[in-house]
C-alpha cells in the first residue's frame, strides 16, 4: 500500500491535538504553532490530492481500505472523486487558514486549539470517508466543538453566545437525528441482514438494482433531506445558522460557514441523489422552491441586518440557495455548479470571517453604523473585505462567477420560474453587500479609528491563500470545474434514468 | 451438588465473608482501606477467571440455574460495576462514620445478587435473586446516617420495591397458577392464553419496570439517586438496572413469546413513557443526580427499544448498551465524587467551573454525558445504533425515530452541565483535591467509553454470542 | 382436614372471614397498636386456611414465623417509636379517594382474572414437610443459599441501621 | 363446595385491602403491615394452586416459604430503618419526610 495521504489529512491534526494536551497551559505560542505545523501538513498534502487527482480516468482515487467492524459492514475506507476532491482540499485550507486568524487567541489557547483541530478533523472524514458509518461517525463529531467553542470564545451580542450555540448545537443535532433515522432504514432495507453493508458504493449499487422501492425511497429521503437540510440550512432550517455565526468565534464561523454547511450539500448528492434516486427526484422540487425561500428571504433578511456577521450569516444562508437549487435540478450542470459553488462559497465566506473577524479585534464593533471609513486606517483588510464581497455578488473572474453562472443554466431546463426568482436574488445579493461595503470601508475617514491595527503578521495568512483560491479559480475555471466534473458526469445514466420518475408535483 | 456452575456467586459470596471476618479481627480504630482493596482484587481476579467461562453451556438444578454466555456477559458486566464502583469509594467509605467494612460486604452481596439473577432460570431463583440484591441496596441507600436524607431514601426505596415486589410476586403466583410449574422452560410450554396470563403478565412486567425505572414505576429513582451515597447510586444505576434488564430479557425470549399475546406492545408503551418521561423531567433539574437519575429513566426506554424485536440483534444491543453504560456512569458518578467531596454538594453550581481547577475530570464528565446521549464516536453511539437498527428492522420505526430525537434533546441537559463546567465561575478559591484511585477510574472509564465507541467490534461480537444464547 | 365436606366449607368460610376481618381491621384502625395486634389475627387467619387446603408445614411457619416473630417484631417497633398519643397514631393520608380507586380497580382486574380463567382444577396434590425438605435441598439450593445471604444482609444492615440511628443520636 | 377460586378471591381481597394501605397510610410501620397483607395474599395463592392445581405442587410452597423468609427479613430492616429516622426525628410519618420530594 503506498502512503497513505488521506488518512494523514485526517490524522494530522488530531495528532496536532493530542501534542498540544501534553503541552502546559502557558505555552501560548508553542501551541499555535504547533497547531498550524499540524494543519499546514494537511493543507499541503489535500493540495497535493487536489492537483494529483487524475480528473481525466476520474473515479475514486488515493483508496485505502482496512477492515474495522466486519460484521456491521463497516471499514475503514477513505477515497476521493470529483465531488470530494474539492472539498478536502477547502476544508485543509480554511482550516489552516482558521488556525492563523485565530492567533490572537490567547484565553484557554489550548482548549481552544484541540477543540478546533478536532473539528477540522471530523469535518475532513466526513468528506473523505466512503463508508457511511465512518461517515456518521465524523459527522456528528463536529458538532459538540463548535458548541463548547462558542460559549467559551464567542461573542454576545443580539442574542447571548449560550443561547446561539444551543440553538445552533440543538437544530443540528434534531436534524441528525432525523438523517439517522433515515440512514438505518437504507442500510437495514438495501441487503437483507447478514450482508450488510455501510459501503457508499455497494449501497448506491442498491439503489439502481431495484432492491429499494420507490415508497421506500420516497419515505427514507425525506428524513435524510431533514437532515441536510438543517445542516445546509435550508429555510426553514436555516434560524440557528446566523446566530451561530454571530456568536461563534471567527475560526469556528470560517469553519462553519465554510465547509461544515457544505456536508449538507455533499450529503444530498452523495447520500441521497446516489442511494435513493427516485426520492431524490419525489422531494426535488420541494428543495428547489425551499432553495428559493432561502435565496429570497435571508437576502431581504441580509439587507437590514446592523451586525456584519448577521449580513454574512445570512448572506451564507441565501447562497446555499443556489446550491440547492442546482442540486434539486437533477441534472449534470445544475450539480456540477452547485459543488463548484460550495467550495466557492466556503473560500469567500471564510474570507468574509477572517476579515470581519480581524476588524472586530481591531475596532471591538462589529456595528455597522458605528464603522466607516475603514479603508483609510485598514487598507489591507479593505483589500481582503472587497473581495470577499466581490466574489459574493458573483463578479466574473472571481471565483464564483463560474459556479453561479453553471448552476443558473443548468436549473433553467428544470425550474425555469425558481431559476429566474434566483437569479433576480443576485440583485439584493448586490444590494446587500455594496451597502456593507460602502458602510464599513469607505466613507470619510474617522477619527476614532486612527489608532487601529491593520493586517499584521500571522494576519496576513488568511488572506493571502483564500484570496489565491479566490482569484486563481477565478481566472481559471477549469482547474475547479475539471475535477468537478470528472465526479460528477459519470452520474449522467442515472440522472437520464430518473428524469422520468415521479415528482412531488409533477413539472413546474 | 454442582458447584462449578455456582462457582463466581460462591467465590463472590466467599469474598464477603472473609471481608467481614477479616474486619473483627481488625483494631477498631484502623482504616479499612485494606478491606476495600481486598474486595477490588478478589473481584478483579474473579473478573480474570471468568473470561476463560464462555462456551460452558449448561443447566443445573434441575433446569432452574443456567450457565450460558448470556449470564456469564452479565456476571462479568456487574463484575466490572463493582470494581470501578469500589475503587473510587475508598476515599467515602473511609470517611464513613461507622460500619466501614460492611460496606463492601453488602455491596458484594448485592453484586451475588445480580448474578443470580442473570442465572436464574426459575421464578423463585429469580425473586430471591432480586431480593438479595434489593436488600443490599436498602442498607447502602441508608449508610449515612448523620444525613437524613440518605435515611430518608432507604425507606422510599424500601416501601417501593416491596411494595413493588408484591405486584410482582401476586403476578408469578398467578403464573404458576396457569402453568403449575415454575422453570421457565414449563412456563413457556404451560402459558395458556387467559385473562390470569394477562393480569399476571401485566403485573410482572411492572415488577421489572420499578427495577429498571421506567415509567409510571420510575418515582423512586430520583429521590433514592439523591439520597444515597454518591457510590452506591452508581451502583444502583447501573445494577439495578443491568440485573433487571437480564432477568427481563430472559423471560421475555424464553417464556412469552408462545402465549400468543402482543407482549412487545406493552414494551414499546414502556419505552416510549420512559425516554418521554426520563429526558423532559432531566431538563428542569439542577442536582446532578436527580438529573442523572431521570437521565437513566430515559436509558431504560432506549434499552427497551432492543427488546422489541424479540431476536437476538435486540438483545445484544440491550447487553452491549449495557456494559457501555457502566462505564459512562462510572465516568460521571467518580467525577461527581470528587466534586462533592470538595464541594460538599451536587449541584450543577458546584461543579462550575470545573474545567479550570481539574480540566480532566471536566472532560471525564464531558465524554461520559454524551456517550450517554449518544454522539459519536463515544460508545453510546453504537450501542444505540445497535438497539435502534433492530427496532427499526423489526418494524418498529417510529420508536427508533423518538429515539433518536429524544436523545437529542437530551443533550441539552447534558451541555447545560458542561456549559457550568467549562463557562462557570468556580464557586471557590479552595484547591481541588482529587484522591488518585478517583482520578484512576475516572480516566479509565473515559478510555473505555472512547476506545469502545472507536472499535466496538470486540465487544459486540461478545455481546452477540452471548445474546445468541438465550435464542436456543 | 378433608376437602369438599361441610366442615372444610364451615371452615373455609370462618377463616377467611376472620382473616378479612382482621385485615380490615389493620388498614382502617386508627390505633397503630390495635392495627399490630390485628395484623397477627389475619396471620393467624391466613396459618388456618393453610390447614384447609391441608398444607400443614405452611400453617406451622405462618404461624411461628408470621403470627410470631413478624408480629411480635412490629409490635417492639410500635412501642419503641410511639410515645406520644397511640390513639391516633395510624392515620390516613390525604390519598384516601385515589388510593381506594386505584385498589379498587387493581382488585377488580384480578377478580376479572380469577373467574374468566379456567383453571386446569385436579392435578394438585399434597406437599408433605418432606417434599419441601428435599426440594430445598436439590433443585432450590442456589435461592437457598441466597437467602442465607439475603438474612445475614438484612442482620448486618439491622445493625448498621441501628448503631448509626445511636450516633446520630 | 369450596375450590380453587374462593381461596383466589379471599386473596385478592387480602391484596387490595394491602395496596388500599399501602396508599393511604401515613405511618411507615402501618405501610410496612400493608405491605405483608399483600404478601400473604400472594402465599395463599401459591398454596391454593398447589393443592388444586399445580403440576408441580411442592414448587408452589417452596416458593412461598421463601416469600416468608424474605418478608421477615423485610421487616427487620424496615423497623431498623424506622428506628434510625425516629430517632433522628421524632416521627415515623411518611408524610413528614420532606427532605426528598415524595
Amino acid at each position: 500500500m503506498s502512503f497513505p495521504v488521506l488518512s494523514t489529512i485526517l490524522f494530522a491534526p488530531i495528532a496536532g491535538a493530542a501534542a498540544i494536551t501534553f503541552l502546559p497551559t502557558t505555552a501560548g505560542s508553542t501551541i499555535k504553532k504547533v497547531s498550524a505545523a499540524s494543519m499546514g501538513i494537511s493543507f499541503l498534502l489535500s493540495l497535493m490530492v487536489f492537483f494529483g487527482y487524475n480528473w481525466q480516468t476520474g473515479g475514486m482515487q488515493f483508496v485505502e481500505t482496512l477492515t474495522w467492524l466486519p460484521e456491521m459492514g463497516a471499514s475503514y475506507s477513505l477515497g476521493v472523486d470529483g465531488l470530494s476532491a474539492p472539498m478536502i482540499l477547502l476544508t485543509a485550507l480554511i482550516g489552516f487558514a482558521g488556525v492563523f486568524a485565530s492567533w490572537r487567541v490567547d484565553e484557554r489557547p489550548k482548549e481552544f486549539f484541540i477543540l478546533f483541530l478536532l473539528l477540522v478533523a471530523g469535518v475532513a472524514g466526513t468528506f473523505v470517508a466512503r463508508d457511511l458509518f465512518l461517515f456518521l461517525l465524523c459527522y456528528e463529531v463536529v458538532v459538540i466543538p463548535i458548541y463548547i467553542m462558542i460559549i467559551l470564545w464567542g461573542s454576545s451580542k443580539r442574542v447571548t453566545k449560550e443561547y446561539a450555540a444551543m440553538k445552533l448545537t440543538i437544530y443540528l443535532l434534531l436534524g441528525s437525528a432525523f438523517l439517522l433515522a433515515g440512514i438505518l432504514m437504507l442500510y437495514l432495507n438495501a441487503y437483507p441482514a447478514g450482508a450488510r453493508t455501510f459501503s457508499m458504493e455497494a449501497l448506491a449499487k442498491a439503489a439502481s438494482s431495484g432492491a429499494l422501492s420507490p415508497e421506500f425511497q420516497k419515505f427514507a429521503f425525506f428524513f435524510v433531506m431533514l437532515g441536510f437540510g438543517s445542516l445546509l440550512s435550508m429555510w426553514p432550517f436555516h434560524s440557528w445558522s446566523p446566530d451561530g455565526y454571530a456568536g461563534a468565534p471567527t475560526a469556528v464561523s470560517m469553519v462553519h460557514a465554510g465547509v461544515l454547511k457544505k456536508i449538507g450539500g455533499y450529503g444530498l448528492i452523495r447520500i441521497g441523489l446516489l442511494m435513493l434516486p427516485l426520492g431524490f427526484k419525489f422531494w426535488a422540487p420541494l428543495i428547489a422552491a425551499f432553495g428559493v425561500a432561502n435565496v429570497a428571504y435571508a437576502a431581504f433578511i441580509a439587507l437590514v441586518q446592523k451586525d456584519m456577521k448577521y449580513v454574512v450569516g445570512y448572506s451564507s444562508v441565501s447562497h446555499m440557495g443556489y446550491v440547492l437549487i442546482g442540486i434539486a435540478a437533477a441534472d449534470v450542470i445544475g450539480i456540477n455548479g452547485a459543488v463548484a459553488n460550495m467550495f466557492a462559497h466556503g473560500v469567500m465566506s471564510a474570507l468574509f470571517f477572517a476579515m470581519i473577524g480581524h476588524i472586530y479585534h481591531a475596532t471591538h464593533t462589529r456595528h455597522i453604523p458605528d464603522l466607516g471609513g475603514l479603508a483609510h486606517q485598514m487598507p489591507r483588510a479593505t483589500v481582503g473585505f472587497f473581495l470577499a464581497g466581490m466574489a459574493s455578488l458573483g463578479l466574473p473572474g472571481l471565483i464564483s462567477f463560474v459556479p453561479e453562472f453553471t448552476i443558473f443554466v443548468g436549473s433553467f431546463k428544470a425550474f425555469p420560474l425558481f431559476a429566474v426568482l434566483a437569479i433576480a436574488g443576485i440583485i439584493l445579493t448586490a444590494l446587500y453587500v455594496l451597502r456593507v461595503l460602502a458602510d464599513v470601508l469607505f466613507g470619510p475617514r474617522r477619527s476614532e479609528w486612527d489608532g487601529v491595527h491593520d493586517l499584521h503578521g500571522a494576519d496576513w495568512v488568511p488572506l493571502v491563500v483564500l484570496g489565491a483560491f479566490l482569484i486563481g479559480f477565478g481566472f481559471f475555471p477549469s482547474l475547479l470545474m475539471d475535477v468537478v466534473n470528472s465526479g460528477i458526469e459519470p452520474l449522467t445514466p442515472l440522472l437520464v434514468k430518473i428524469k422520468t420518475a415521479a415528482t412531488l408535483w409533477g413539472g413546474l | 451438588m454442582n458447584f462449578d456452575a455456582l462457582m463466581l456467586e460462591m467465590a463472590v459470596a466467599l469474598l464477603a465473608l472473609l471481608i467481614l471476618v477479616a474486619d473483627l479481627l481488625m483494631e477498631p480504630g484502623q482504616s479499612r482501606r485494606k478491606l476495600g482493596y481486598l474486595a477490588i482484587a478478589g473481584l478483579t481476579g474473579l473478573l480474570l477467571v471468568s473470561l476463560g467461562r464462555y462456551g460452558m453451556q449448561g443447566a443445573f438444578f434441575n433446569g432452574l440455574f443456567l450457565q450460558d454466555d448470556y449470564a456469564l456477559f452479565f456476571k462479568q458486566t456487574f463484575l466490572i460495576g463493582a470494581i470501578l464502583v469500589c475503587l473510587f469509594s475508598l476515599d467515602t467509605v473511609d470517611n464513613l462514620p461507622h460500619s466501614r467494612a460492611e460496606f463492601y460486604v453488602l455491596l458484594l452481596f448485592a453484586v451475588v445478587g445480580m448474578m443470580i439473577l442473570a442465572s436464574a432460570n426459575d421464578l423463585i431463583t429469580l425473586y430471591v435473586g432480586i431480593e438479595l440484591m434489593t436488600f443490599s441496596f436498602f442498607i447502602l441507600v441508608g449508610y449515612v446516617l448523620c444525613e437524613t436524607k440518605s435515611t430518608e431514601a432507604a425507606i422510599k426505596y424500601l416501601v417501593l420495591a416491596s411494595a413493588a415486589s408484591a405486584v410482582m410476586l401476586y403476578g408469578m403466583s398467578l403464573l404458576f397458577g396457569i402453568a403449575g410449574q415454575l422453570s421457565y422452560n414449563a412456563l413457556a410450554k404451560g402459558l395458556t392464553a387467559s385473562p390470569a396470563l394477562i393480569v399476571g403478565g401485566v403485573m410482572v412486567l411492572s415488577g421489572f419496570a420499578f427495577k429498571i425505572a421506567a415509567p409510571p414505576f420510575h418515582m423512586w429513582a430520583p429521590d433514592v439517586y439523591e439520597g444515597a451515597p454518591i457510590p452506591v447510586t452508581a451502583l444502583l444505576a447501573m445494577g439495578s438496572k443491568a440485573a433487571g434488564f437480564a432477568a427481563m430479557v430472559r423471560i421475555f425470549a424464553e417464556v412469552f413469546p408462545g402465549t400468543g399475546y402482543p407482549w412487545p406492545l406493552l414494551l414499546l408503551l414502556l419505552s416510549g413513557a420512559a425516554m418521554l418521561v426520563g429526558n423532559l423531567a432531566a431538563i428542569p433539574q439542577t442536582n446532578l443526580k436527580r438529573m442523572l437519575a431521570y437521565s437513566s429513566v430515559a436509558q431504560a426506554g432506549y434499552l427497551l427499544t432492543g427488546m422489541l424485536s424479540g431476536g437476538f440483534a435486540g438483545v445484544k444491543g440491550v447487553l452491549f448498551y449495557l456494559m457501555i453504560y457502566v462505564f459512562a456512569n462510572v465516568g460521571a458518578f467518580a467525577v461527581l465524587t470528587a466534586v462533592s467531596r470538595h464541594r460538599n454538594g451536587e449541584t450543577i453550581g458546584d461543579i462550575a467551573g470545573l474545567s479550570r481547577k481539574a480540566p480532566v475530570l471536566a472532560v471525564v464528565m464531558t465524554v461520559s454525558l454524551l456517550s450517554m446521549a449518544g454522539i459519536p464516536p463515544l460508545a453510546g453511539f453504537v450501542g444505540k445504533f445497535f438497539l435502534f437498527s433492530s427496532a427499526i428492522d423489526a418494524g418498529y420505526l417510529w420508536i427508533a425515530v423518538l429515539g433518536f430525537v429524544l436523545s437529542m434533546v437530551s443533550v441539552y441537559y447534558y451541555l447545560n452541565v458542561v456549559k457550568s463546567m467549562y463557562l462557570g465561575a468556580p464557586a471557590d478559591d479552595r484547591p481541588f483535591e482529587i484522591a488518585m484511585p478517583v482520578r484512576v477510574t475516572a480516566v479509565f472509564a473515559m478510555a473505555a467509553t472512547l476506545a469502545m465507541g472507536v472499535y466496538p467490534g470486540p465487544l459486540s461480537q461478545l455481546a452477540e454470542t452471548a445474546a445468541k444464547t438465550v435464542f436456543k | 382436614m378433608e376437602n369438599g365436606g361441610l366442615m372444610h366449607t364451615l371452615a373455609f368460610f370462618l377463616l377467611s372471614g376472620i382473616t378479612l376481618a382482621a385485615a380490615m381491621g389493620v388498614v382502617f384502625k386508627r390505633n397503630l397498636v390495635h392495627s399490630a395486634f390485628l395484623l397477627s389475627v389475619t396471620f393467624l387467619g391466613v396459618a388456618g386456611l393453610y390447614m384447609t387446603l391441608q398444607a400443614e408445614f405452611m400453617a406451622a411457619v405462618q404461624a411461628l414465623v408470621y403470627s410470631g416473630a413478624v408480629a411480635v417484631l412490629v409490635v417492639i417497633g410500635v412501642m419503641l417509636t410511639h410515645r406520644q398519643q397511640m390513639s391516633r397514631s395510624n392515620p390516613p393520608n390525604k390519598m384516601l379517594l385515589v388510593g381506594a380507586l386505584a385498589a379498587l380497580s387493581v382488585v377488580g382486574a384480578i377478580v376479572w382474572a380469577i373467574l374468566a380463567t379456567p383453571w386446569k382444577v385436579g392435578k394438585g396434590s399434597v406437599v408433605t414437610a418432606g417434599d419441601i425438605g428435599r426440594r430445598f435441598l436439590t433443585d432450590f439450593a442456589p435461592p437457598f443459599e441466597a437467602v442465607a445471604l439475603l438474612l445475614l444482609a438484612a442482620l448486618i444492615g439491622a445493625v448498621v441501621l441501628f448503631k448509626g440511628g445511636k450516633a446520630q443520636s | 363446595m369450596i375450590g380453587l377460586s374462593h381461596y383466589l378471591l379471599v386473596g385478592a381481597a387480602l391484596f387490595g385491602l394491602g395496596l388500599f394501605g399501602l396508599l393511604t397510610k401515613r405511618n411507615l410501620i402501618a405501610v410496612l403491615m400493608s405491605i405483608e397483607l399483600m404478601l400473604n395474599s400472594v402465599n395463599i395463592n401459591l398454596v391454593a394452586f398447589s393443592r388444586f392445581s399445580a403440576t408441580d405442587a411442592a414448587a408452589g410452597q417452596v416458593f412461598s416459604l421463601f416469600i416468608i423468609a424474605v418478608a421477615a427479613a423485610e421487616v427487620a430492616v424496615g423497623l431498623a430503618l424506622a428506628y434510625a429516622i425516629y430517632r433522628g426525628r421524632d416521627t415515623v410519618s411518611v408524610d413528614e419526610m420532606n427532605w426528598l420530594k415524595w
